[in-house]
């Protein structure tokens, strides 16, 4: 395994280090392991709060600032954080309004988060949720732990954030998240896998001319294997699995991510076969991201996310914005 | 079984789990994301070092320490569940400096109680409570029938292993594995794994 | 080779593409690979053009914007551009106050940047060059070609394209870039090789175990082949060899770039090293960029860039940018 | 010589770069950024097409659209450099119907100055130029001695691949592969040995 880190066990810790460094508009607890924006509480305001496995980023750490969260809590590589540090992060930033968790749907991270939850509320701190859970490679049912929540996250975070920056209410902000989770979906394909620091070797093995669809963001197998196609329909199977879920129409928000090694040129190959689809079936690209902003580790391929955009979505979307990994507007 | 029985379970679970820590790794890289070895000998790390620093006057106060730390030690789903598993065996046993065979059993299914309260799955979702349910029903069968302490922690530790084991062709429903839908057929469940190491650790407290 | 592509012949158009289809903000002439600001040319402003072999995204397109570059040309990846989309770019942004080709030193850029501002001065445009050459790995010297131009040429696109957009000459704004230029030095390591797609194997082989040291931005090997260390061992090394090439000293600008394939936690873990060596020399890492900016394609690896600040310096890396790659203060 | 002759020449540099594509971005790779290969292929494709597109009624007028289309198409140092060498042979050459080998030896001189002037570079710097120079030397020698054409173009092949062979043990001091230092030692120049494909199609068209 190489990589560049000191040692396994001190990857999270080192890289908040660093960003504490490079973000003066950030304050980093590293002893908490929290990422706050340096502002944090703002007084009046739904304070929002995410985390979940580390070895995601810019997901979640580099989203936190102005217009999108107000704490970020990481936890070891693909391990949820543990409720402490969620403690830490909402009581961090309740400004009196009450705070919004954003929670991926992983077991792991349900049971932190409402740990976490409980304990906020029995100490007075009013806190609401909204639960990520966008990615159809994972069937949906009630028997089973459901959908994993991928690149709807990012969405959610930016549009809660935008309203949560307007005054609006806790149940508005937490309405909201929800709604931009209803209307999004997302599929992922991995070229390569990746390695876990604290594992040493690669979660699963690829021929050379193998991909994984229906990847999830943690090195987790994926549903099927395949051999290699042009990146053309490697594309359509993701866009096809996401129309076959939800049809797509009207103006949408596309983005499509790398997972930490997917050479940026190629996302734009990706990205240009994504727009084409939206448009045979009668959408619009009308806002997107290309680029890696939910990863896993060092993997390589794509995930695609789209979200059925309504004017008060677009409008959040477009709003100021001031993450390291996100910015726009001021 | 006095305090010290159990802190030796629990210093067993954590020298087991350090050992085991590369093979639990293994089997949840096949069908999860390669991080319960890590993640429990991170939180049994921490355990012992709780348990040190202030050492427990009651088998009830030991477990409860143990389950609180992998609350806050832990993450992922393992942290909480069996979190929530030891703290609920805690809870049971009070401050009671003595337990009784059967006191145990009632401990243990607790925490199994605890385990599907929290995690919601019920057994054949392949998942921890496949190897942690039967070891909590034989041990029960075990008192019951006033089998000595030894074979009964013997009997739970069989029908955790053959738990354990059983999960193997089982189809995920619940926890990271579910998300392979078919493809998580025909690996053994990581947590049913680590349980067989917590209820071998068990036995191995008993002598004889 | 796995990539996400259609085919090798096409990476290079079908990703212009894409950037089209993402980047409302950018005109991209297909035809001739040219990516334009979609104002420009900018009547009285100087305009900016780069360009060089495309596999570096986001390098030179994704700086394509207010603030930074008028113009864009992509080559084949990993080969410079030709004087016909030179020239075509050229006279694209031209607006009247000539036009500044910022040329990484290399044979073919600077051989075909060259042909291509005769042609345009015989044309009437104005043009000047600056020439980037930072990297500190290739030994400088009167009788070879010269050090290799790698991160530096983010900071001149950027402060350069901030001098501009107040209005200076041509030569104000050449003068300002060759000065960031001569105060900026950059190191590069790779963990892995990268493979150019037309070529469909890596560049070089690297064992489990080594690292190369002063690599370019090429996939081409480096000066020597070293035992992978810890990132805080690597990162001492390129900051030595910076370090040596031009004691740090007072307020700078640092750049960790990722080589397309590194976890941005790993960079974090670099730059908390890179900060810790600034200091230790009286140096303060004033101004930062961490992630990928200067990519070759797949490769693993890190890259450290140090500019030496003046206060003028600062203001205009400060001021107002807004391109796909790099934005803030709209 | 006629137009007939140098647009085989040329047909047959295409044809032998694209057999020999790989094997120049293997050399490329080795000391480069491997496309060397890749750079002429496309260069010499869209010269053909050039050279469909519009045929060309001299010598000089062949290799001046040769010269031109490695400008519009190639990129990268050897575009510049081995266009501006058949754009010089092209002046030469002017549009005289027929070219003695006196007039090719002093095409290919001014293919050697162009590229000299241009790139900056001197013999031994490990270059097409390693290649290039001794070949117009080998053929202005044979050319004065009065050997016959086929063993004039005989001599220039040999002395282009005894140069290219010379670039192995060179350290690079132009072009890319200075930038590896001592580690460019031991591998041959990409660049000179696609001359020697040059060189050679040069040989093959005069028959014989
Ligand atoms: N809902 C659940 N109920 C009971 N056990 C579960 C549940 N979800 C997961 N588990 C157990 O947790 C184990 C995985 O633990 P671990 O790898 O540490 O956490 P994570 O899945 O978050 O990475 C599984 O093998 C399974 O036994
Ligand atoms: N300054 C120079 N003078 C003469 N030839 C050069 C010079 N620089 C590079 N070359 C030649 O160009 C060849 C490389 O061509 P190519 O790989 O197509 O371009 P690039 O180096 O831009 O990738 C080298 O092998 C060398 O022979
Ligand atoms: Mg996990
Ligand atoms: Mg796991
Ligand atoms: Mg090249
Ligand atoms: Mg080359």
């Amino acid at each position: 395994m190489k990589k560049l880190i000191n040692d396994p066990e001190h990857v999270v810790t080192e890289a908040l280090a660093g960003m504490a460094e490079a973000h003066p508009g950030l304050r980093v607890d590293l002893e908490n392991k929290v990422i706050f924006r340096r502002s944090a509480p703002s007084p009046g305001k739904v304070g929002l709060v995410s985390g979940g496995g580390s070895g995601h980023e810019p997901l979640h750490g580099g989203f936190v600032g102005y217009g999108m969260l107000d704490a970020a809590c990481p936890g070891e590589v693909f391990t949820s954080p543990v409720p402490d540090q969620i403690i830490e992060a909402t009581k961090g930033v309740d400004g009196g309004a009450g705070v919004l968790h954003i929670v991926k749907n992983y077991t792991g991270d349900v049971l932190n988060f409402e740990m976490a939850a409980e304990l906020c509320a029995e100490e007075g701190v009013e806190v609401a949720s909204v639960l990520v859970n966008d990615d159809v490679a994972v069937k949906d049912s009630l028997y089973t732990a459901g959908r994993r929540g991928t690149g709807a996250t990012v969405f959610v975070e930016k549009i809660a954030g935008a309203l949560a920056e307007t005054g609006a209410s806790l149940a508005e902000v937490a309405k909201t998240g929800e709604e931009v989770n209803a209307r999004s979906r997302s599929f992922g394909v991995a070229l390569s896998p990746c390695t876990v620091p604290a594992a040493g070797r690669p979660t699963f093995e690829l021929g050379p001319s193998e991909v994984e669809l229906g990847i999830g963001i943690h090195g987790e197998p994926g549903r099927t294997r395949a051999p290699i196609a042009p990146a053309r329909e490697l594309a359509r199977v993701a866009m096809d699995a996401v129309h076959t879920d939800m049809p797509l129409s009207g103006d949408c928000l596309v983005m499509v991510n790398g997972m930490g090694g997917t050479p940026l040129a190629e996302l734009y190959i990706v990205f240009a076969e994504v727009a084409a689809y939206l448009r045979e079936k009668g959408a619009t690209p009308a806002r997107s991201l290309v680029g890696n902003y939910v990863t896993s580790l060092e993997m390589r391929g794509f995930s695609v996310t789209v979200c059925r955009l309504t004017d008060d979505l677009t409008r959040l979307w477009d709003a100021p914005v001031e993450t390291p990994a996100l910015r726009w507007g001021r | 079984m006095d305090t010290r029985f159990f802190t030796t379970w629990i210093e067993g679970i954590a020298k087991a789990v350090a050992e085991n820590r590369e093979h639990l790794t293994a089997l949840d890289a096949a069908i999860g994301d390669a991080d319960h070895g890590a993640n429990l000998d991170r939180g049994f790390t921490a355990v012992r070092e709780a348990l040190a620093a202030a050492p427990p006057d009651s088998p009830g106060k030991a477990l409860t320490l143990t389950g609180t730390t992998l609350i806050r030690k832990v993450g992922g789903a393992s942290g909480p569940l069996y979190g929530t598993a030891f703290r609920q065996m805690g809870s049971v046993l009070g401050s009671a400096p003595d337990v009784t065979p059967s006191d145990l059993a009632t401990a243990l299914e607790a925490a199994v109680a605890g385990v599907r309260k929290l995690g919601g799955a019920t057994e054949g979702d392949k998942t921890l409570l496949d190897a942690l349910a039967p070891a909590a029903g034989a041990l029960r069968r075990a008192v019951q029938n006033g089998t000595k302490t030894e074979d009964a922690l013997d009997a739970a530790l069989t029908a955790a292993r053959e738990g354990a084991r059983a999960t193997i062709p089982l189809q995920a429903r619940k926890g990271r594995a579910s998300y392979l839908g078919e493809r998580s057929i025909g690996h053994e469940d990581p947590g049913a794994a680590s349980t067989v190491l917590i209820l071998a650790a068990l036995r191995d407290a008993a002598g004889g």
